[in-house]
Formats: C-alpha cells, structure tokens, sequence
C-alpha cells in the first residue's frame, strides 16, 4: 500500500469527503492560500473554491459559531482552529452552544461538525502554542473528542468524524504531522469513533497512551522488549467515547497498568483513565497502583531542553515501565 | 409600505398573545407553579412583532433569553410553548429548555438563548449555510442593547458583513442590560452607529412603532435578500417590568418606567388603527379577550401533559 | 458566635478586606447597584463606590483582561462572573494569559487576582446557568481552585485567596448562598489553601466529596449512622493545590472510598482524586473499588424533576456509600 | 512638535538596532540555532519606536507577537533580549519565554504575546491600576490588524472609553494578518473608523513616517494623561518578511513587496535627516555599524549564558 503523512492522510480524507459530500466544507484561518499554519490544507482552495474553503479573520468565537450555526441548518462543516491553545476563545460556542443544542432543545435539532486543531508540545512555540487540554472536552457531555496517531488512523476517523452526526473535537499531535508515515488506503474507510486499537499486544503491562504518547510508547516497549519484558500498548483513539472495554480486559490480564499522557497530571485525562479502570471489574486484578506518567505541571517552556523534560519521553515510559513490570512501584 | 388590514390586525393580535403569555408568566410565577427564571418583555412587542412581520416562511430566527414574544410572532404553538415553560413534556423542549430555550428548529425557529451574544455567531452559520444553498432565504438574529457589548457581537458582524451573508442584525434596544443603563455600558448613543464598522448600514428605529421596524427591518432583508448583505436595525425600547422573574429596580425610577408605559405599543398600534377607522374599540376588546383565552388554553394543555419520564432523562444528549 | 449565611460571609469577607486594603476591588456584572444576580454584593457600592465597585459592560473577556492586567500591575482585583458557565467567555484570559505569565516570563511578575463565580445546578436554570465545569481549572497550572461549602470556610477562604499572590478561582455552589448559615467569626481570619477538612469522623467508609455533595454527603452520614454506619466525610476546600494527605491517610483507615461530585462523571475532578488515591499508598488497603458517584453525563435539563435526577442526592449517596460499606460493590 | 536632533538620532539608532536584531535572528535561525518561532517586524520599525517615543518613563507598554524592535525602542537589554530569543538562562524569562513572549514587567514592558488579541484586555486592567493610583500614566497597547477583528478588541475599547482609561491603542497595521488582506479580512477602508464605535478618537497615519507616527501617538497620549480617556491610532506599515520564520508568500506578490521595501522606515527617516543637514552619510553609517556590533555582542553574551538548568524546571509556576 502506498505511505502516506500523517498530515496527507488528514488532507486526503477531507478532499475525499468534500468530494463526495456536497454539505462538507473546510473553515478556518489561514486555511487557503496559505494551506493552514501547517499545511494541511494546502491545494485545497483550488479544488474547492473560496466558498468551500473559507479563510476567517482572526475570530476563533466566530469560526466556532460559523460551524455550529451552519450544522444546525443542515451543513457537515469542518471547523480549523490553528492551535487548540486558541480554542479557549470558540469555548462558549463549542460548550455552551454546540453540545448542548440538541439536549436543550429536546432532542430536535443535531450539530454534525467536527473542529480540527493541532496539539501538543515540542515545536519550541512556548506556553500559549503547545497545550494539551483534552480533557476539558471530553468532560462535557454532547462532544465526541478524537485523537488519532497513525495516518491509516486519521484517515478513517476524520472520514467518521465529519460523517457522525454529533460535534467532534478532532486533535491532531502537531509533531506527527510530517514524521508519521505509515500506509493509507487510497479508497474512502471509517474507523468508528469508540473503538480503541491494541497497537501493541503483550502480557506484563498495559500501557494506555494517548497522542504522541502511542508512538513513544511503543518505542519504549520495543526496547524493554530486548530486556524481556512484553508491554501492551493501547491507544484509545477516541477519548470520548472511551472503549472501556479494550481497557479493561487488558487490565485483567496483565494487572499492571500505566497511563500516558502528555498534558499535564492534575486534572487531565490520565485521572479518567484510572477512575475507569478503578471502578471497574479490573481493580480485583491489580497486582500494582496504577501509574500515571504525565506531562510535568507547569506552563510549556520554551529553551528545547526544558521543553524536552516537560512532557514523557521514551526514556521515562521504559523506566516506569520498567519499574511496574518488576513490581518495585 | 402600505399594509393591509388583516395584517395588522393580525400583528395587533400577536402584540396581545406575547403580552398575554407573559402576564400569564407571571401569575404562574407567584402562584409557584414555575421552577425557573424567565425575562418579560412586556412594553417590548412592537419590536418583536415588526421584526418577524417582515421575513416569510422558510426564514431563520435566531431569538434571545427574552423571547417569548418574538416566539409567539414566529407563531409558535401556544401549548408547547406553555408547556415547555412549565417544563413539560409536551413541550417544544420536552421540558429540557423552559423559558430560556424554546425552539422549533425545524420550523426555522433556532432557538431562545441563555448566553447573551451566544446567538451572534451562530448567524453567521446560518448565513453560509444559505450562501451554500443559494436560495433567498434570510436570518434574523436578535440580541439586546447589553449584547452589544459582547466581543461574540463584532467577530460575528464583521464576517457577516466580509461575505455579505443575508443576516439582519436586530438589537432590541431596552435601554438596560440587567441594570446597566446603555449610557453607562457605551459612550456612544445609538448602536446603530456600530455598523460602519463593518461596513454595514446601520439604522435606529422607534421599536414601539410596529409599522417603523416592520419597515426597517423590511429594509434590510430586501438588502439581505438580493445578495447585498446584513444590516444592524436598533428598535429603541424599553422593558417594564424587572430584569427576570422581578427585580427590585434599584436602577432605575418609577418616573422612568411610568414614562415608558405610556408608550405601550401595543394601544398605540390599536389606537392609530381605530383613529384610522380600520378597527373598533370592541373588536380590539375581541382581540385582546382572545389572546388570553388562547394563553388560558394553552395552560390548561400544559396543566394536563406529564411531567417528562425520568427514565428518558439520558435521552437526545447524542445523536446515536 | 452570630450566624451569617454562606452570602453574607463572603460579602463580610470582601467588605473587610477592602476596608484593610487599598489595593482590593470588585469588578463584574451588575454587581453595583443591582447587587449581583444573587445579591452577593448588595450594598458595597454604597460603602466603596465606583471606583471599586466597579459595574462591567456584559464583556466577561473584558473582566477577565481588567483583572489580568491590574493584578499585574501592583492591585488585587476580584472579579466576579454571574455564571460559572460564562467564564467560558473569559478563558483566554484566565488559562493563556494569568495563569501562565508568571511561568513565562520567567518568575517576573505575579497575577494576585481571585475571580468567583456560582456554580452548579437547582435552580431551574437550565443547561446554559447550571454547569460544574471545575476540574477545567484544576487541569491549568497556575492557577489554584477553591470551592468552599460552609459560610466559616467562605470567609476563611476568600480572605486567603485574596490575600495569595497567584491566581484563585473561588466557585460559590449557589444554591448555599442563602441555605448554608452558620457561626462566622467577626475578624478577619484566613483558612490556609490547599488543606483539606474532615466535616465528619468515621472508620466505614471515606467520602470525598465537594461543593453542594458535602452537605448532602453529610446529611447522608447521618441518615447511615441510624443503620450504625460510621462515615467520613473530607471536604478538599481548595481542589489545586489538594491536601492528598489528608484523603490519602482515612483511605488508609477505612479501605473504602466513595468520590462524590456534582459535575459530570467523565471528564470530572473525580478521576482525579480516583487517580490520586490509587497511585497512592493508599492502594494496598483498598477493599473494594473506588467508587465515583457524579453528576449524569447529560447537560442539566430545566424540568424540575429531571434537574433533580440529575446530579447525586442525599439518597444516591446513602445508597452507593451503603453498598460501599457492606462488600457488595 | 519640534524635536531635537539628539533625539532623532536616538530614533534612528533604535530603528538600526531593531532591523540588526532581526537581521541576526534571521541568521541564527538559518543556522539552526533557534529552536522556536519568531515574527520579524523588518519594515514597521517607524510605527514601533515612534510610538514608544512619546511615552515617558514609568508609563506601561503591552507588545505583541512582532515585538523585537518594540522592546528595542523601549530600552530592553540587548543582553538579556538575545539570550532571551536564543533560550538562554540569562534571558529576560530565563529562557522560557522565548522571542514571542519577551518581558520586563519590573520595568513597564508588560510582555510580547502569543495570543493575537490577547494583551487588549490586559489594558483595560492596567488602565485601572493607573486610575485607581491617580498617576499620570498611560499605558500603550499595541496589536495588529488582524487582532482587530477578534472580540477581545470590542470588549476591551469599550470598556476603557466608558471609563476614560489612560490607554493608547496603537494598531500597527501592516495589511495582513498571517495571509489574509485587510481588504479581505474586513469591509471597511480603515480601522482606526472602528473608533467611532466606542465614542473615542480615531486616527491613520503614515505608519513608516517616525515623525508622524510619534506626533499621532503623543496627541492621543496627552489625551490620556489628561483624563480625556482612550484613543485609537492606526500606523500604516507593511511587514516585508514573511510571517513568521519565513513563509511562502503565496499571498502576495513580489511587486507589493518590492513596493513597500522602498519606503523603508529607515531610509526614509536618515534621508530626511541628511537633507535637512543634521546628519552626514558618514554619521548615518556609523549608527548602522553600531547597530550590528550591538547585536553581535548580544549574541556572543547570550552564547556564554548556560541552558537553564534543568532542576530549575517546576519553578515560577507559582509564587510560593
Ligand atoms: C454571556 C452572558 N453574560 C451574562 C449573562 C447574564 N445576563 C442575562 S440577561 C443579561 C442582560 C442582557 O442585556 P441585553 O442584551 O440588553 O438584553 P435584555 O435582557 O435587556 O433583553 C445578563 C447580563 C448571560 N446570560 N450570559
Ligand atoms: C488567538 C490567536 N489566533 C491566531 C493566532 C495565530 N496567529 C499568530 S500571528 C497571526 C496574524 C496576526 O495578524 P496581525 O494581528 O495583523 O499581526 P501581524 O502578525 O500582522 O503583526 C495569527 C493568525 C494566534 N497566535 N492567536
Ligand atoms: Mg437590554
Ligand atoms: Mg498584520
């Protein structure tokens, strides 16, 4: 099959989708000639037109009302923010408006959209440029929040995103946009939204990472592999709705469980996670606490080398790894 | 404009059904049988009425958390209505908006909100969605004098006025937002004047004067209509009673309030009808009695719907 | 001691310390002459006028700048939101700006504002004015989250966040303001952030519960102990920093926690404290699952009796710390 | 207003001074020393040390995302500035702030800003701290074209008009936002006409013009300080980089570029200094080679600063 970037991947999918779909189109700044802060979107203005592919002025509330009063009203729109640290600006449309549209008003109306932004540290943009604020959509009820990490991934939940009928909250792990390539196929495929993937399987840790954690993670088990220890890595690709299922059962097998997750420990995702697995019928199963390795809780720096130590490294997830596999946590 | 007879009769008929839900609001309120918050817009009808007299079927309305007028213009059932403010389950909500949040989507009417400037953007949705399907179709987005100073106002403004969406901007203008007077919350004097940030034409009106915003708004939707834009219309007017449920008018004085009740715009659209010789006294009486039979009705539907099921209560948070 | 009510000890803390500090100012929405929609501030005009007492245009990103940039700058405002659920408006300045330009600029300056907002449900005020959105704050460091829930801790508290040289968000659970009366002394007295309180002793069961949860956690204590149940009830106060201490050493006692909260389950500040205790040494005495027991995952709807069912009562909270209790989780 | 020729020549250096800093910057991110981003001002330096040219000492400044030469004309340290922009400990946030959040808050420059937009509410709370001091100080705020499109903009203006804040808005545009034309990006001629909408004064310059841009910003400073309350003032420029590191310009043309470059800021400023006799070429020159071994100083400083040192990471989160 042929390779594709995580980034073209994203791309294709919407092109494909637009194509396809005549109520579909792309939002956002700089999104046109410009093809977006990070290319995503470049050459898309010419095949679709500027109606289609709609440059904004700098007004993320705008943009976040433009798609939720346009899905209303029988539109697919896809919504770009160029960072999810400026998603905080759209929030009252996306939280207040968009998830609880359909409730509020009984059930008589749906907001088929999806927001697309780029997340996540390492790019040496510093505090306002590098967030990881997932969780706090995945708490409200009313969105779907997706968070793919391969191409074949992004393709197939960007085309279930666009095409599921609720607001989705699509993250996209800024430094897989050109380093991830791994092979797509060319025709149009949904992955469903709920179903996480086992990327790795194995029988003396679980870990659950989200982001550029999965590629991290599975980096860690290769080398712990050659010390013989066989982690399991699972990447729940979408957030909310968690396949606690997949979770769980691995848990069950292995009793040792790490999460990891790039934004910060207090009050991020990692605590869903381990409340989840907590409660359920895996807790009988532990043969260890579960561990959560997190993004440090401060502000993203910007000097490389404290940006670098801000967030897990591989060589953090083969030492905790390491120590919950050996039972000395 | 010239308009016929039955029209304003019917508009007449509408001014009295929005002041008759609302004093029936109220007396709901006292006697306990209403759980939430509501906003009156007593005083306020013209505005209402004028606005929603001038779109046609198939339009959009985005409406504001004081909206049971602009409702009751849009014609919206009177026993769904009541029944969602009474949190019912027949109501257009099944009782999960109450007076904040009724709407009838499908019929175009997108909804009473609780965020004010909330329903600014949401416009601006409507406006591509429109563009999208290139038909003559409008939008009227409502919001107050206080929601002009929201930031969600002037992103929405200008990208409605950058792609000439058809959206009709339409402040009702009461004076107040909860109890600041416009005079201290900006230091200019008409919002209207606003527009020409956006390039927008932006006009004042008497919002007491039913056939003045009939006209104005009317104005600016045959402007949206034709592919030439959105336009700002301001109706001046003024809420009598408090902010919500009732407030104790710290802010304000008696004078004041006195003053703007002699406006009532209601007797003074039957009052020019009857000076006019198009309507009696008694069938301005007829109308009136009408209007609150119809809200008595429409309580004694709300009065007999169930409560909604709690076991529905999970209900329509996702489309599955 | 005189009884105030949870309203009148945060009136009473504000009043005094803006007699004691210059520095101090009170900037929302018609919070002068109306008093702020619950009354809160009702009179205070009159005693500091308009120059500290400050009305806004209805602009709550404009609020959260104003409070920003004074803090910044030598003063220590307290900002007002009506609704917890309009400081979605504000975030930008609250998460991007506040809480990270200490951090970002390198320790050089500090942002010593509060900013208080109601929260919470049971008011009949439907899904726009009812949300519980606070774990979003305790996700951002940099910013310190308390929620009081008695009127001596409302004044303890508000006096040392005011006081605290960082960023606080102070949430009111509204439906206290005129309920919740107890004896409040007349000085001026600080109740240290970040230290937890055991409302009530016990060995069953440990209930960790916040805002509106803790009383009804501890009417629910009450109703247990009739069956001869003796329950726990901690009240973290300050939910970042938290006191894991505390919560970490009765986990220790009873073996059984029960995590109680009025926001959403998913998403929520339960995961958090889930993860905390399980990550802690707290975990090798647990004798049965953490159980979380929250609001519905739904928006809050505006029906009395569905907002009722909506979020825990007295009797779910019996009934989950009772099954807790006797094994049969 | 008449100014001496020391201070011009002052004017003239920081503008020197500027364009050799992000010279260089463009250099040691070409050498990959610089990990980050950045956003060159090469072109605007005449709206930026204008500006800050008729502040006086004590006053605040809030700078933007395109704040090298901003910082400059204020006095910032080239020392610590460069080290800043190369990450390093000895920076003016010990490096982690880097070029786009570069600050002395001790001193009055209240920080370069990531969020476009985001430093407008800042000046509403600054603006208060001055009042409530009873100072004469102001405080400039600077932002962009783009930025005057986003709410934050809306709110903040109006809230310093109706309270007469000692504040200056000073919108440095230079046409685009990231890539989209004002022309596109609004329906209106001028931003500074968006003034009208909060009752203040509003006014364009010849933002490449040193001597206008400070006449301008010194009017609307003698406003605040004398309690007559905000201005808007709106400096025509272009920026001749791309947006930020570099960018394809697919945006613009060649020709527009090429336009704007000849009405350097600089060449323009010394041309006129030198016809009119208060300068020779030679002295010009020598101000430019200053200029540079300034910077290469800083740059050979910020080198011999350590990294900030690991351990230090959790610090300044909070104050303890
Ligand atoms: C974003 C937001 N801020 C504040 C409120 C509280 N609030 C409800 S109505 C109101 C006044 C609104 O004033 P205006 O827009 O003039 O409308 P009016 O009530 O006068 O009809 C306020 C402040 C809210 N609901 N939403
Ligand atoms: C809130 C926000 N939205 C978008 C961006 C991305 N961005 C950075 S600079 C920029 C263009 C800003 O344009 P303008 O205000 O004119 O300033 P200029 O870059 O032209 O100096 C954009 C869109 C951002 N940093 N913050
Ligand atoms: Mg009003
Ligand atoms: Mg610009």
């Amino acid at each position: 099959m042929r390779e594709l970037t995580f980034l073209e991947a994203i791309r294709e999918a919407m092109v494909q989708e637009m194509r396809r779909d005549e109520s579909v189109f792309l939002i956002g700044e700089d999104i046109g000639v410009y093809g977006g802060a990070f290319g995503v979107s470049l050459g898309m203005l010419d095949e679709f037109g500027p109606e289609r592919v709609i440059d904004t002025p700098i007004s993320e509330l705008g943009i976040g009302g433009a798609i939720t009063g346009a899905a209303m009203t029988g539109m697919r729109p896809i919504g770009e923010i160029m960072f999810m640290d400026f998603m905080t600006l759209a929030l009252d449309q996306l939280v207040n408006q968009a998830a609880k549209l359909r409730f509020m008003f009984g059930g008589t109306t749906k907001v088929p959209f999806m927001m697309r932004a780029p997340i996540g540290s390492g790019a040496g943009a510093a505090a306002q440029h590098s967030q990881s604020l997932e969780n706090w959509y995945v708490h409200v009820p009313g969105l779907k929040v997706v968070m793919p990490t391969t191409p074949y991934d992004a393709k197939g939940l960007l085309i279930a995103s666009i095409r599921d009928d609720n607001p989705v909250i699509f993250f996209e792990p800024k430094l897989l946009y050109k380093k991830a390539k791994g092979p797509v196929p060319e025709e149009l495929y949904e992955i469903p939204l709920g179903v996480a993937d086992v990327k790795r399987k194995g029988k003396d840790v679980s870990i659950i990472a989200t982001g550029m954690m999965v590629p991290r993670s599975l980096e860690a088990a290769e080398a712990l592999a050659e010390e013989g220890l066989d982690i399991v890595v699972i990447d729940p690709r979408t957030l909310r709705p968690l396949d606690e299922e997949t979770i769980v059962k691995s848990v069950m097998k292995t009793g040792r469980v790490l999460i990891v997750h790039e934004a910060c420990k207090t009050g991020g995702y990692g605590g869903e996670l381990a409340a989840v697995i907590a409660e359920s019928q895996a807790f009988d199963y532990l043969d260890a606490p579960i561990v959560r390795l997190a993004g440090k809780d401060i502000p993203i720096p910007y000097n490389r080398t404290l940006e670098y130590n801000a967030v897990p490294q591989v060589e953090n997830i083969v030492a905790e790894a390491r120590k919950l596999a050996k039972g000395n946590v | 404009m010239s308009v016929d007879k039955n029209t304003r009769i019917d508009w007449l008929r509408q001014m009295y059904t929005g002041r008759a839900f609302e004093e029936m609001a109220e007396k709901l309120y006292a006697l306990g049988k209403i759980h939430g918050t509501m906003h009156l817009s007593m005083g306020m009808e013209a505005s209402a009425v004028g606005t929603i007299a001038a779109i046609k079927e198939g339009d959009y309305i985005l409406g504001t958390h004081r909206g049971h007028t602009q409702l009751v213009a849009y014609g919206a059932d009177l026993n769904r209505m009541m029944a969602e403010f009474m949190g019912k389950a027949a109501g257009y909500c099944r009782g999960r908006g109450g007076s904040m949040h009724i709407a009838d989507v499908p019929g175009g009417y997108l909804g009473a909100q609780g965020i004010v400037g909330g329903n600014i953007p949401l416009s601006v949705g409507v406006g591509l969605t429109i563009r999208n399907r290139k038909t003559d179709q409008i939008c009227v987005c409502f919001f107050g004098d206080g929601a002009a100073n929201e930031g969600a106002f002037h992103e929405s403004l200008n990208m409605a006025a950058i792609w000439k969406l058809p959206i009709v901007f339409v402040c009702e203008n009461n004076q107040y937002g909860m109890s600041m007077n416009i005079k201290n919350a900006m230091a200019i004097d008409q919002i209207s004047d606003r527009a020409a940030s956006y390039g927008m034409p932006g006009i004042t009106v008497d919002g007491n004067d039913v056939m003045a915003v009939y006209e104005a708004v009317g104005e600016a939707i045959k402007r949206a209509r034709a592919g030439e834009g959105p336009s700002l219309v301001e109706n001046n007017t003024y809420r009598w009673r408090g902010h919500s449920k009732s407030d104790a008018n710290r802010y304000r004085t008696k004078e004041e309030i006195a003053k703007w009740m002699k406006k009532d715009p209601i007797a003074r659209f039957q009052g020019q009808m009857i000076k006019e010789g198009v309507l009696t006294q008694a069938e301005a009486d007829q109308i009136a009695t009408d209007a609150k039979e119809a809200i008595e009705s429409a309580v004694k539907f709300a009065d007999a719907s169930p409560e909604p099921d709690v076991s529905t209560i999970l209900e329509g948070v996702y489309v599955e």
